[in-house]
């Protein structure tokens, strides 16, 4: 026991060194260790638990703990760097209040939904599940019960999760929390390429001569990528970044064309650089003509709001938001015609220099732009619009699917892209791109999972906000939630998502790792696994799929979602859920357990024990006596090959730090769309936009319209949410770290000094912030991250102590169905003065 | 032309009706008049809401004053524009209200009228106060920062350090190190702070 | 001391009586959010201040970032100017008395290691934050390494 | 607040740091004899193919780039790349691990 902090300190840097050099220390070499059982750490990689640029991290792990964590210089994400938070993963999963059993409300030993929390056994709260959900179907059919999954989700708990509620329930009740995070980016490439996510990846920003910041924070919510738009920025001086927001933040510190926007005036800028390109002749014809076409959208789509609404009422196209007709270039032309740069200036308030600037950014020939975006372009009710317009500015101009040239979607979440997306575990979804309502598709996924034909219904289900509603209606009688905490991330808490969880007609399940405001608010809280505490997948926003084993044990009970899911289904008959017509078709499942259809189906349960790797745990395989993961992964790659989707085998990603799909002859494609670069794309053709079938990309004509609420002299600021650098979304792991509560400890309603002086607040001044749904409140910040125009105020959502999405408004894009989270009515009422 | 020759007498001729102690007083009080107006005009240009009534003050400089310790802090007390950038002792203050009427042209002629016109001219200007306050050895800041008055066991050591040496003995000068703390800084390049 | 306790009380006990919907705060485990609160409007508490001295943290681990131990209100960091490295740059930290940044900031995406900081590491906030007073709220069971290490060497495994 | 002052002044540090050096292969040998000579420097594993793993030991980080860049104006080699950097109190590095932690420095982060 003689080793001293230096011996220690220089027996680390040889093996860092050593491990990023590729070689092993001779035993020689290790002369210093003097008890290296002691301090051999083993060092294993695994996806960032955080947003969506997905960063490799190396995660040291000793005697089942996890003792470090540091950035992957192996990856070609982020070589080596971490955000603030990413550096600070190895403490996520280690606060005290970890979930370590399930818990049931009770009240004289039955469940009661006023009663208190008591510790159960798994096998109480999995035979009270079964119940439930049994009798609910019966009793009012399979639309009675729903699901609310995650991005956060690995990829086969995703997948495993949409077999048990879209086969083995047969309901569509199933959405992920990706629906408040990029359902809309979805919309955009579905109806402008016919296919879902980016055709870029990261490398572009390598190439680029101009990138532009579209509603988008990157410094603070894609931190990694910042440093690789700072370093493309500050290493080739010509390079010129345009940050366009309605408010000023960090990104704003490397702006050299910086942007506040009147909330709501995106569209009128869009239309108008649309119109400068087409008036300053610099279109590229050559592109237009070969790989696109126009068509013109159908307007006045109302607000996704609930059909008794007057806004509704007055909505001429609700019912059918998602529909267009064919149009000329020149038909669009005169359609762009009326949004001239006065008018865009008039109600953007951005002044007319800088918007043209922008708008010869994209037109310049000379300059490859990529334009970044997220949750300031996804979370508006115009927000499918938006991505239609940004892909027009970039088709207008051909400058796509070329490396530099590139309109990119980001994400927030770890696995939107590889779960939400890919898997499909949208209410209208099915794996791969397909949809439920088309009747091929089902025929496929049946066909796949080996199931009689008319298992899955055709009828979309109840997305995210609808779920909501229906709880709150006592249409939904079962809700089971796992990774997301939709009580505190989900739109106007006080009078939908809150009244529907706390419904005495339903019953709530929610897993977690920690009581969240959700666990708070459930009947049924079931003690989760968390990120490297089982093996899993993610797939970030450029396409990259990545896999980790499970590196260290979950504490207690705790179990992983997708062990729930799979040992719900054990306690499910067949014959309990499913209508006498379909078991007919199907005679032997008559008495088999969904467990024995869903998943023993000798696809599945495939690839024994022996395959998963001797030096790491799989507590999911052990349980179930096969390499789980890898059947449902293996079986799940079915639906992309020869699609266009194409994964690799399973074992490969365990070498790989992630691959780009498609994955073609076991190479992965960078740029998709493009002749060389994408091997869907026919020689001689140039491009291809491949997921429509005349190959060409849609331009599309569409028009500003109002949003749902704006202030007026009762609410006469704007509110607008979203994340600070610190904190993940609701902040439950975060919160937990005790540096990042340190550096930022609580949500604060940022706002503009003069407003404060004019309100009579002050720095530091309590407030109640008032819309017409409902109040929180926070204490005033005039300076620091941001800085706020006059009229508009920010409030971040990662404080389960101030809920803010208590005064949010549930209006949604009518087509994505995404909530906007960044527009509504509010006012502010003095409570103390300091 | 005969009437004009008449005044003249008059005025050039010495008083019969008013004593010299009345004239005295009287030319006395109109100085203090004529001298009051123009000192209070003086001081109208000095205030804030002068300083600020051109939106290229309120939208670069000002806004940017607002988040710092000179506006708000601790006690409420606060520098005006004017702290800094007006001597406050009477001759230097005439030259630098003179050399205040370029920015009186460059208002007028839109110098920097645009937010990117200032920020190409920022440079410039920030250049123009260093040398003003490293050649008056920051007057204006010595106005509310006694040298003899600072608690150096009060300070940062790194603070202690170079106040008790470097300022102490006279080789540098306020500016020298507290560039842009009131305004931001311009780039910075080659600029030996 | 004793008339802000009577009025938190106070408050609290307003909280609790004007709370409109029972049904929507029901009992539940303490977590970030105050068991049994989630119906009500919670007060909030006074932006936390920044310690003027703090003490190095210790790291739990060598590629935890430093915290920063000093206040940074105000400080500029953009493509004009960047305030952190007027002390703790190559050329200034000696002067300053500050600490250097790591030379792994040196390091370009390449791993080769430059003259000058690397740009993509320009922005200091991104990974070094200071810290309020506020205290933590949920405790951490995180071990640091020489901790897991010594519970190995006293449980007699390795 | 006087007392305070000495703990911000500079406390003797100590630096301990790796570093890979990439070499021609045939200079693996010279530059591990030229390194022999210097007590501040440690191999700790050497590839024929051209890689050597270096870990220095310096009092001031300054110095450590210093060895970065005289390695790398060594005859043969072609690039040296720093990997780990770790900084500790000098009067801390010779106290033994484990009975190190006895005392509480978890509380400060824990």
């Amino acid at each position: 026991m003689n080793l001293t902090r230096r011996e220690f300190a220089k027996a680390n840097a040889a093996a860092a060194a050593a491990s990023a050099a590729g070689m092993a220390l001779p035993a020689a070499a290790e002369n210093l260790i003097t008890n290296d059982d002691l301090t051999e750490l083993k060092w294993s990689k695994a996806p960032c638990r955080f947003c969506g640029t997905g960063c490799s991290v190396m995660v040291a792990t000793k005697n089942d703990r996890i003792v470090a964590t540091h950035g992957d210089n192996q990856a070609e994400v982020n070589r080596g760097l971490n955000c603030v938070k990413g550096y600070f993963l190895s403490k996520i999963l280690y606060g005290r209040d970890r979930l370590t059993q399930p818990l049931l409300r009770k009240r004289n030993g039955q469940y009661d939904k006023e009663g208190d929390f008591e510790p159960v056994s798994w096998d109480e709260a999995l035979d009270i599940m079964a119940e439930k959900f049994t009798r609910a179907i019966r009793e009012h059919g399979p639309e009675s019960v729903g699901m609310f999954g995650s991005g956060q989700w690995t990829v086969w708990e995703g997948y495993a999760a949409s077999k048990l509620m879209k086969a083995g329930f047969r309901s569509n009740n199933l959405d992920p929390n990706a629906r408040h995070c990029m359902a809309s980016a979805v919309g955009g490439f579905a109806r402008t390429f016919g296919m879902d996510e980016p055709m870029g990846v990261y490398d572009d920003i390598e190439h680029a001569d101009a990138f532009v910041l579209w509603g988008s924070n990157m410094a603070e919510m894609h931190p990694i990528l910042w440093t690789r738009v700072t370093d493309r920025r500050l290493s080739f001086p010509n390079t010129r970044v345009a940050v366009l927001s309605t408010y000023k933040h960090r990104s704003f510190d490397l702006a050299d064309l910086p942007m506040v926007m009147t909330p709501n005036a995106d569209i009128v800028i869009l239309n108008y650089i649309a119109n400068y390109i087409i008036q300053n002749d610099a279109v590229d014809r050559n592109f237009v003509d070969a790989h696109t076409h126009f068509v013109k959208g159908v307007e006045d789509i109302g607000y996704g709001l609930r059909p008794e609404d007057p806004r509704e009422l007055a909505a001429q196209n609700n019912q059918s938001p998602n529909e267009w007709e064919d149009m000329s270039f020149e038909q669009f032309a005169d359609y762009v015609r009326p949004y001239t740069l006065d008018r865009a200036a008039k109600e953007s308030n951005v002044p007319k220099n800088r918007l043209e600037e922008l708008a010869r950014l994209y037109a310049d020939p000379n300059k490859r732009v990529t334009t970044f975006w997220t949750m300031g372009v996804n979370q508006h009710t115009r927000g499918v619009w938006v991505n239609n317009l940004i892909y027009n500015l970039h088709l207008l101009t051909g400058k796509i699917a070329t490396p530099g040239n590139s309109p990119f979607s980001l994400t927030g979440q770890p696995s939107a892209c590889g779960t939400a997306r890919e898997v499909g575990t949208f209410s209208h979804r099915l794996p791969a791109g397909l949809v439920v309502a088309n009747e091929e598709h089902r025929a496929k996924a049946e066909k796949i999972w080996k199931l009689p034909a008319g298992t899955i219904p055709p009828k979309p289900g109840l997305h995210a906000v609808q779920q909501s509603r229906a709880l709150k209606d006592g249409v939904l009688k079962v809700y089971w939630t796992q990774v997301t905490n939709n009580i505190q991330a989900g739109p106007n808490t006080q009078q939908e998502t809150l009244p529907g969880w706390r419904n005495p007609e339903a019953f709530v399940i929610v897993s977690d790792i920690y009581p969240t405001a959700s666990a708070q608010a459930a009947d049924l809280i079931l003690p989760a696994a968390g990120w490297v505490e089982k093996e899993g997948a993610y797939g970030n926003a450029e396409r990259r799929t990545q896999f980790w084993h499970q590196l260290v044990n979950p504490p207690g009970d705790a179990r992983s979602d997708l062990w729930q899911t799979m040992a719900l289904a054990q306690r499910i008959k067949v014959a309990d859920v499913w209508p006498q017509e379909l078991l007919d078709q199907a005679p032997d499942m008559q008495d088999k357990t969904l467990y024995d259809i869903l998943y023993r189906n000798g696809q599945v349960d495939a690839y024994p024990l022996d395959e998963t790797h001797p030096d790491y745990d799989n507590f999911e395989a052990n349980e179930f006596g096969y390499y789980v993961q890898k059947g449902l992964f293996e079986e799940y790659r079915q639906f992309g090959l020869g699609k266009g989707k194409d994964l690799a085998e399973f074992d490969r990603y365990h070498q790989e730090r992630g691959l780009r799909w498609p994955v073609v002859n076991g190479q992965e494609t960078l740029w998709r769309y493009r002749e060389g670069s994408d091997p869907y794309v026919e020689a001689g053709t140039g491009f291809q936009f491949y997921g429509n079938p005349d190959n060409r990309a849609r331009i599309f004509a569409l028009p500003f319209e109002p949003p749902a609420e704006s202030p007026d002299e009762q609410y006469p600021f704007w509110l607008s949410t979203g994340r600070v650098i610190e904190h993940w979304h609701t902040g439950s792991m975060t919160q937990r770290v005790p540096e990042l509560h340190k550096a930022v400890p609580d949500a604060l309603v940022y706002m503009n000094n003069e407003d404060a002086r004019d309100q009579g607040f002050r720095r530091g001044s309590e407030v109640r912030l008032i819309s017409r749904r409902g109040e929180v409140r926070l204490r005033v910040e005039t300076r620091g991250r941001v800085s706020m125009p006059r009229g508009v105020v920010f409030v971040p959502f990662f404080d389960a102590r101030h809920l803010i999405n208590k005064v949010t408004l549930d209006a949604t894009d009518p087509i994505s169905k995404q909530t906007d989270f960044k527009k509504c009515a509010v006012r502010l009422e003095l409570v103390n003065l300091a | 032309m005969k009437w004009l020759k008449r005044y003249w007498q008059v005025l050039s001729r010495p008083s019969l009706h008013f004593s010299l102690g009345v004239l005295t007083l009287g030319g006395f009080l109109a100085g203090i008049v004529f001298w009051g107006g123009f000192n209070t005009a003086l001081e109208v240009t000095n205030t804030e809401q002068f300083c600020v009534s051109c939106h290229e003050m309120r939208d670069n400089v000002f806004e940017e004053l607002k988040d710092t310790v000179h506006y708000t802090n601790r006690s409420g007390v606060r520098a005006v524009c004017s702290d800094c950038h007006v001597p406050h002792e009477w001759t230097h203050k005439i030259a630098r209200k003179m050399q205040a009427s370029k920015e009186v042209w460059g208002w007028i002629f839109g110098t920097i009228n645009t937010r990117e016109k200032f920020e190409a001219k920022r440079r410039e200007l920030a250049e123009r106060e260093w040398r003003r306050f490293k050649a008056n050895d920051s007057l204006e800041c010595r106005n509310c920062h006694e040298f003899d008055s600072m608690d150096f066991t009060l300070q940062e050591p790194r603070a202690a350090e170079a106040h008790s040496t470097a300022l102490g003995g006279g080789d540098k000068t306020c500016i020298d190190c507290h560039k842009g703390i009131a305004h931001e800084l311009p780039d910075m390049s080659g600029v030996h702070r | 001391m004793k008339y802000r306790l009577v009025l938190i009380l106070g408050l609290v006990l307003a909280a609790w009586t004007w709370a409109e919907a029972p049904g929507l705060s029901p009992s539940s485990p303490e977590g970030l959010r105050p068991a049994g609160t989630l119906g009500e409007t919670t007060p909030a508490t006074p932006i936390p201040g920044d310690p003027r001295e703090v003490e190095r943290e210790v790291r739990n681990y060598p590629e935890q970032p430093p915290v920063i131990p000093h206040i940074i209100r105000g400080y500029q960091v953009d493509k004009r100017f960047n305030r952190c490295l007027d002390c703790h740059s190559r050329e200034s930290a000696p002067s300053a008395g500050a600490p250097m940044v790591s030379v792994t900031h040196f390091m370009d995406r390449d791993g080769q290691v430059r003259a000058a900081v690397s740009a993509r590491r320009y922005f200091c906030t991104q990974c070094h934050v200071p810290q309020t007073d506020a205290e933590p709220m949920v405790d951490s069971d995180f071990h640091s390494i020489d901790r897991v290490l010594q519970e190995a060497a006293e449980g007699g495994q390795p | 607040m006087t007392e305070h002052n000495n703990k911000h002044r500079h406390n003797d540090e100590l630096h301990i740091a790796s570093l890979i050096v990439h070499v021609k292969p045939e200079h693996v040998e010279p530059l591990l004899e030229s390194m022999n000579d210097d007590p501040t420097l440690e191999v700790h594993a050497t590839d024929p193919a051209g890689k050597v793993v270096v870990v220095c030991e310096h009092k001031h980080h300054r110095a450590i780039l210093d060895t970065v860049e005289r390695l790398e104006h060594t005859p043969g080699v072609l690039g040296c790349v720093l990997v780990y950097h770790e900084v500790m109190e000098a009067r801390e590095a010779g106290q033994e691990l484990i009975a190190h932690n006895t005392t509480d420095r978890q509380g400060v982060t824990a």
